[in-house]
């Protein structure tokens, strides 16, 4: 029992402090590729503690307040079930089921808080979020389940020292690239990254979700911005690159996760939501359901 | 440039109060850093009230590119913490201004930019322009110029930051402390039964703000020809939240 | 509780909303506004609110002196104002019979090319920043920046010039100047295909752009459509060709002109038309270094300057369309009356107003900015 | 420096006018109001001047009028001509071209906004710029704007007391 409480402290705070190091990294790559400095080293805990330490702010109501909770509770508790190096957390009793559950927690919260607004914005943005979510889940859905096909097992404690014991020829993205492939393009829409930046549109709905949220209600979006890199970057790392072996490699490992879609974001306008969920419905589907064929065929 | 003499107003002392708390170290600490952080982090609400506007993208883009002191664009009200007033208001604009003025949370800043938020500047006969942008909210820092440079916004940014760090830029303050004389400015301009959905008052009351200045002539008007009732929200504010005026 | 925007809408049929589409939205250019009424995420109805950015210049105008009205004028067109101050002075001429030097024509030329090439670049970033490419912008606003530089070294300010006064410009070209604008020009060649790769070609954007705002000729020509969003709809109209000013006829160009006069359409022809205030101002540097004389005819004294009573309608093409001037003198030291008719007049409301309805919300933005609606000479 | 022949040919069925050459490509018309609808009929449809460019109003104190200037250009013949017409400034009653040009939609507007003249079936005369203006026609010459302007509005103070103050104790800006 003890062993899981250092679990539950570590764990959210690691996923924390290295969200932070995502959000910094895409600040600067977007910063590096439109040709200027970027902001300085400690700008997203400036952000943070800045909105936290606001003097006003203004509620909606109880489902306001609540929304907030389930949306860091959701991804403090999926950080609990993700394997890192050194903690196990929940994982050995959860599986990647259950992950996946505990991940749309947030969303829901956040429609929930962001419905009680009254602002047709915030409408209209969440509800092209869900429509997102929507979108990019399936071909999601259908990587995680060729890849727990191929290695027989959900646990993702399992996954990691499957993929471990082989070696990188045994990772996900070598023995099932198109899986992989397919995967990486949904995560890329799972991040809300261009072209599929949808949900926050500032010049189509005044960044739809956030247009109501102030102060400390903002502040914990900047946190669950950084949770969502680590968590996404942190799936996809176990599920496909062969998880962490120790932290430097495993640190390496989510950053390129991250970076590749930071990095492809900066050159894309967004497309409009039929476009994207044809897009993803077609593409990254498309490659999924062949590499989850070719899992079955062997 | 006028023979009418002008109206000499008090000019209330901007400083900042000393609640008990801030006797205890740890308070002190917290507020340093917090003061320390608000300094580095300044989002500016995306609102080109005038022409001024043309000279902040080149401010926020590669070439002066503002992030790399922790100021960067935001869309709404709610998150903004500065206010630029990009040059002359007109007075349409000017009612909107202060509608999201009232919706941005505090700490808040506004900068007026240009001359025309100062006197009026080149438009100073113009019906439509507003002449003084500190009658109707409370302006941190002026630019002057038509139309300032980049990097004259870059400097009343910093100075507004030294300022923010040093925990003396607390116009946001005086709106709450002297609402009834800003409240007063703006009935002059749009009517007696001007009022906004924000209800300042209340929102004092609430976070500590309240002053002499606060309530008073004007702000009973408020009372008496809004066609809400002010008096029904209770005298009390116990919960977050309840700090908006209802609406019939 | 309610939260504090809440208003009560009276009796709204149940599938449709109302949205304030406001002044401090990013999707809107400049200071503006549209109320627009939506069926799920159509348009069904829009009206343009405007009047944010009025200052009233035609009756300040009419208090102050003719030279003095030079340092009001630009300020009419925030992105673009040379084209304002050069329709101002040529209004003014035509009342007062003066005659513009050779030398300052074409000094004029070069100015208003330079300022179309910031406008359209300026329009280009707004643009992608619709669509969320803000790579685009950053470096668009970046390249105008580099003209700033030079206008600011001719006319000693960045945005509001005030360098083109009645009967010619303010002073000559600083030595050197035309190298280094030859050399600016260079560099934006050099970085046109970038913005190709990024923009005009990059998939996204054509998926989005094409097909929305869609203006059909006969539509284009009875809206009192002009600029390059006409000429988007493949109707080879431009002042410069058919009422030419200045040195227009000597100078060779294009009338760009793109088929399909959807938002996409209007972005190529503005492109287009970078291309070709490049070949004209390569021609102004080749030509200008062999044309002396004044640049500037001998005024009198223009704190004593009365007009001789007569009314002159002047026009210019600027990057937004069709920009005029309608001056009466009454013989004073002031106008009796201006009347500015501003392109964008048209563009930002009955046309807006008309593209609007069937667009999805999506799609505000993009077709106000592929208007290149500026607002501030809606309201004046 | 003259006036295309079609053109002057279909400006001379009009009753009444007086044609007079501007520049090169400008041509000035004078006629009565009540022949103007007309007149831009006919250029619309037999010379193709159908790009509305503008139309002026200005008021005129001494003869107690408006004058309305319609400027329409002809993209056929690359002429423009301006039509001047008087109208009384009370009423200030005219009659909407907009059936002809719907450009003229916003200019009718904006002339209703500024001077007050009322046209006549135009589709929306509501106000656009000065919805939050309670005042008379701001651009009628009766207005004075600087004297509206010194009546609601309030100047910095060049020297308050506390500068005052400093400035006894030898300090201030000059």
């Amino acid at each position: 029992m003890m062993s899981y409480v250092a679990d539950f402290i570590f764990m959210p705070l690691i996923a924390f402090v290295t969200g932070l190091g995502l959000v910094l990294m895409a600040r600067r790559v977007r910063a590096k590729i439109e040709r200027r400095v970027g902001p300085p080293v400690l700008q997203p805990i400036y952000d943070i503690v800045k909105l936290y330490a606001k003097k006003t702010q203004i509620s909606h109501g109880i489902m306001h307040d609540l929304s907030i909770m389930m949306l860091l509770g959701g991804f403090i508790t999926a950080e609990i079930f993700l394997p890192v190096p050194g903690f196990d957390g929940l994982a050995g009793e959860g599986d990647l089921i259950t992950l996946i559950y505990i991940m749309m927690v947030p969303m829901l919260g956040l429609a929930l808080g962001v419905g009680s607004c009254a602002n047709p914005n915030g409408s209209i943005g969440i509800s092209r979020a869900l429509t997102a979510m929507l979108a990019y889940d399936i071909p999601f859905i259908i990587a995680v389940t060729g890849a727990c096909m191929a290695y027989g097992t959900t646990n993702l404690i399992e996954i990691v020292q499957i993929q471990q014991a082989g070696g990188p020829a045994s990772w996900g993205a070598a023995t099932m690239p198109l899986l992989a492939f397919g995967g990486l393009l949904a995560v890329h829409g799972m991040m809300g990254k261009e072209p599929f930046e949808i949900y926050i549109a500032p010049a189509e709905i005044a960044t739809g979700p956030m247009v109501e949220m102030s102060g400390k209600y903002m502040g914990a979006l900047f946190i669950m911005q950084c949770f969502q890199l680590y968590t996404i970057g942190v799936i996809y790392t176990t599920l496909f690159l062969g998880g962490g072996e120790n932290w430097p490699f495993f640190l390496a490992k989510v950053f390129a996760v991250v970076f590749i879609s930071v990095a492809v974001t900066n050159v894309y306008g967004r497309f409009k939501t039929d476009t994207m969920i044809r897009w993803m419905w077609k593409w990254p589907t498309g490659i999924a359901l062949a590499g989850l064929a070719l899992v079955m065929a062997n | 440039m006028s023979d009418k003499l002008p109206v000499i107003e008090d000019q209330p002392e901007i400083c900042r109060s000393v609640d008990a708390g801030e006797r205890s170290v740890w308070t002190r600490v917290m507020n340093r850093f917090a003061d320390h952080c608000r300094a580095r982090s300044l989002f500016v609400l995306h609102y080109c009230t005038g022409c001024g506007a043309i000279e902040l993208p080149p401010t926020i883009t590669s070439r002066f590119d503002m992030e790399r002191v922790g100021v960067s664009p935001m869309v709404t009200p709610r998150q903004a913490d500065i206010l630029l007033i990009t040059g002359y208001l007109s007075i349409k604009t000017l009612k909107r201004v202060i509608l999201s003025y009232e919706q941005m949370q505090s700490p808040k800043y506004v900068i007026g930019f240009g001359s025309c938020t100062i006197n009026g500047g080149m438009y100073w006969n113009s019906y439509a322009t507003v002449k003084r942008l500190d009658q109707y909210i409370p302006a941190d820092l002026f630019i002057a110029g038509c139309m300032p440079r980049p990097e004259a916004v870059q400097q009343v940014l910093l100075k507004l930051m030294e300022d923010i760090d040093a925990g003396k830029a607390n116009g946001w303050q005086d709106y709450y402390n002297n609402y009834d004389r800003y409240l007063g400015n703006q009935q002059a301009l749009f009517g007696e039964s001007w009022h906004t959905p924000t209800d300042v008052i209340a929102e004092a009351k609430h976070y500590g703000y309240l002053a002499d200045g606060t309530m008073g002539r004007h702000t009973d008007l408020l009372l008496k020809r809004a066609d809400y009732a002010l008096d029904r929200v209770p005298e009390d504010y116990p919960e977050r939240g309840k700090n908006e005026r209802r609406l019939p | 509780m309610r939260p504090e925007n809440y208003r009560p809408v009276k009796h709204p049929p149940s599938h449709e909303y109302e949205l304030y589409f406001g002044p401090n939205h990013p999707g809107i250019e400049g200071n503006y506004a549209i109320r627009v009424r939506l069926k799920g995420d159509v348009i069904i109805e829009a009206i343009a609110d405007g009047g944010y950015l009025h200052r009233g210049f035609e009756k300040i105008m009419e208090e102050r002196l003719w030279i003095q009205n030079v340092a009001l004028v630009p300020r009419i067109c925030v992105p673009d104002p040379v084209p304002m101050e050069e329709t101002y002075s040529r209004a003014v001429e035509m009342i007062g019979g003066l005659e513009v030097p050779v030398r300052a024509q074409w000094i004029r030329v070069m100015l208003l090319e330079m300022s179309r090439i910031c406008a359209h670049l300026f329009t280009f970033g707004g643009n992608a920043a619709t669509i969320g490419l803000y790579t685009n912008m950053f470096w668009g606003v970046t390249m105008r920046d580099y003209f700033l530089d030079l206008f600011e070294e001719v006319t000693g300010a960045r945005i509001y010039h005030m360098f083109i006064t009645p009967g010619g410009v303010r002073r000559d070209l600083p030595e050197g100047f035309l190298g280094r604008l030859g050399n600016l020009l260079d560099e934006l060649e050099r970085r046109m295909p970038e913005f190709e790769d990024l923009f005009f070609e990059s998939a996204v954007v054509i998926n989005r752009a094409s097909g929305i705002g869609i203006i059909s000729q006969e539509q284009a020509l009875s809206w009192g459509v002009t600029g390059p969003n006409l000429r988007a709809c493949d109707l080879p109209i431009d002042l410069r060709r058919d009422d030419p000013y200045l040195v227009y006829p000597e100078l060779e160009f294009d009338v760009v002109t793109v088929e399909g006069g959807d938002a996409l359409a209007r972005m190529m022809a503005r492109r287009g038309e970078v291309i070709q205030s490049i070949r004209i101002l390569r021609q102004i540097i080749a030509r200008l270094p062999s044309i002396g004389g004044a640049i500037r005819s001998p005024l009198p004294n223009p704190l004593a300057w009365n007009l001789p009573v007569g009314e002159a309608y002047a026009r210019t093409e600027s990057s937004k369309g069709e920009t005029a001037f309608y001056i009466v003198s009454d013989g004073g030291p002031r106008p009796y009356r201006v009347h500015v008719r501003g392109p964008s007049s048209m563009h930002a409301v009955q046309v807006l107003e008309k593209l609007l309805i069937g667009a999805r919300i999506e799609d505000i933005a993009q077709i106000m900015f592929s208007l290149d609606a500026c607002p501030p000479e809606v309201d004046r | 420096m003259s006036i295309p022949a079609k053109l002057n040919d279909v400006l001379h069925e009009m009753p009444g006018i007086k044609v007079r050459m501007m520049n090169e490509r400008r041509v000035r018309v004078d006629l009565s109001p009540d022949t103007l609808p007309a007149l831009l009929e006919i250029l619309k449809g037999r010379l193709g001047y159908c790009h509305l460019s503008a139309i002026s109003c200005v008021d005129w104190v001494q003869t107690d009028q408006f004058e309305l200037v319609y400027h329409v250009w002809s993209h056929m013949l690359k002429t423009m001509v301006s039509a001047h017409i008087f109208i009384s400034r009370q009423p200030g009653q005219f009659i909407s071209v907009y059936d002809i040009h719907a450009p003229a939609g916003f200019f009718e507007r904006d002339i209703h906004e500024m001077f007050g003249v009322h046209f006549e079936g135009a589709p929306n005369l509501n106000k656009f710029i000065l919805t939050s203006w309670g005042g008379p026609p701001p651009m009628l010459k009766s207005f004075n704007t600087r004297e509206y302007v010194e009546k609601t509005f309030d100047w910095v103070q060049y020297s308050p007391d506390w500068l005052k103050d400093i400035e006894a104790k030898g300090g201030g800006i000059d």
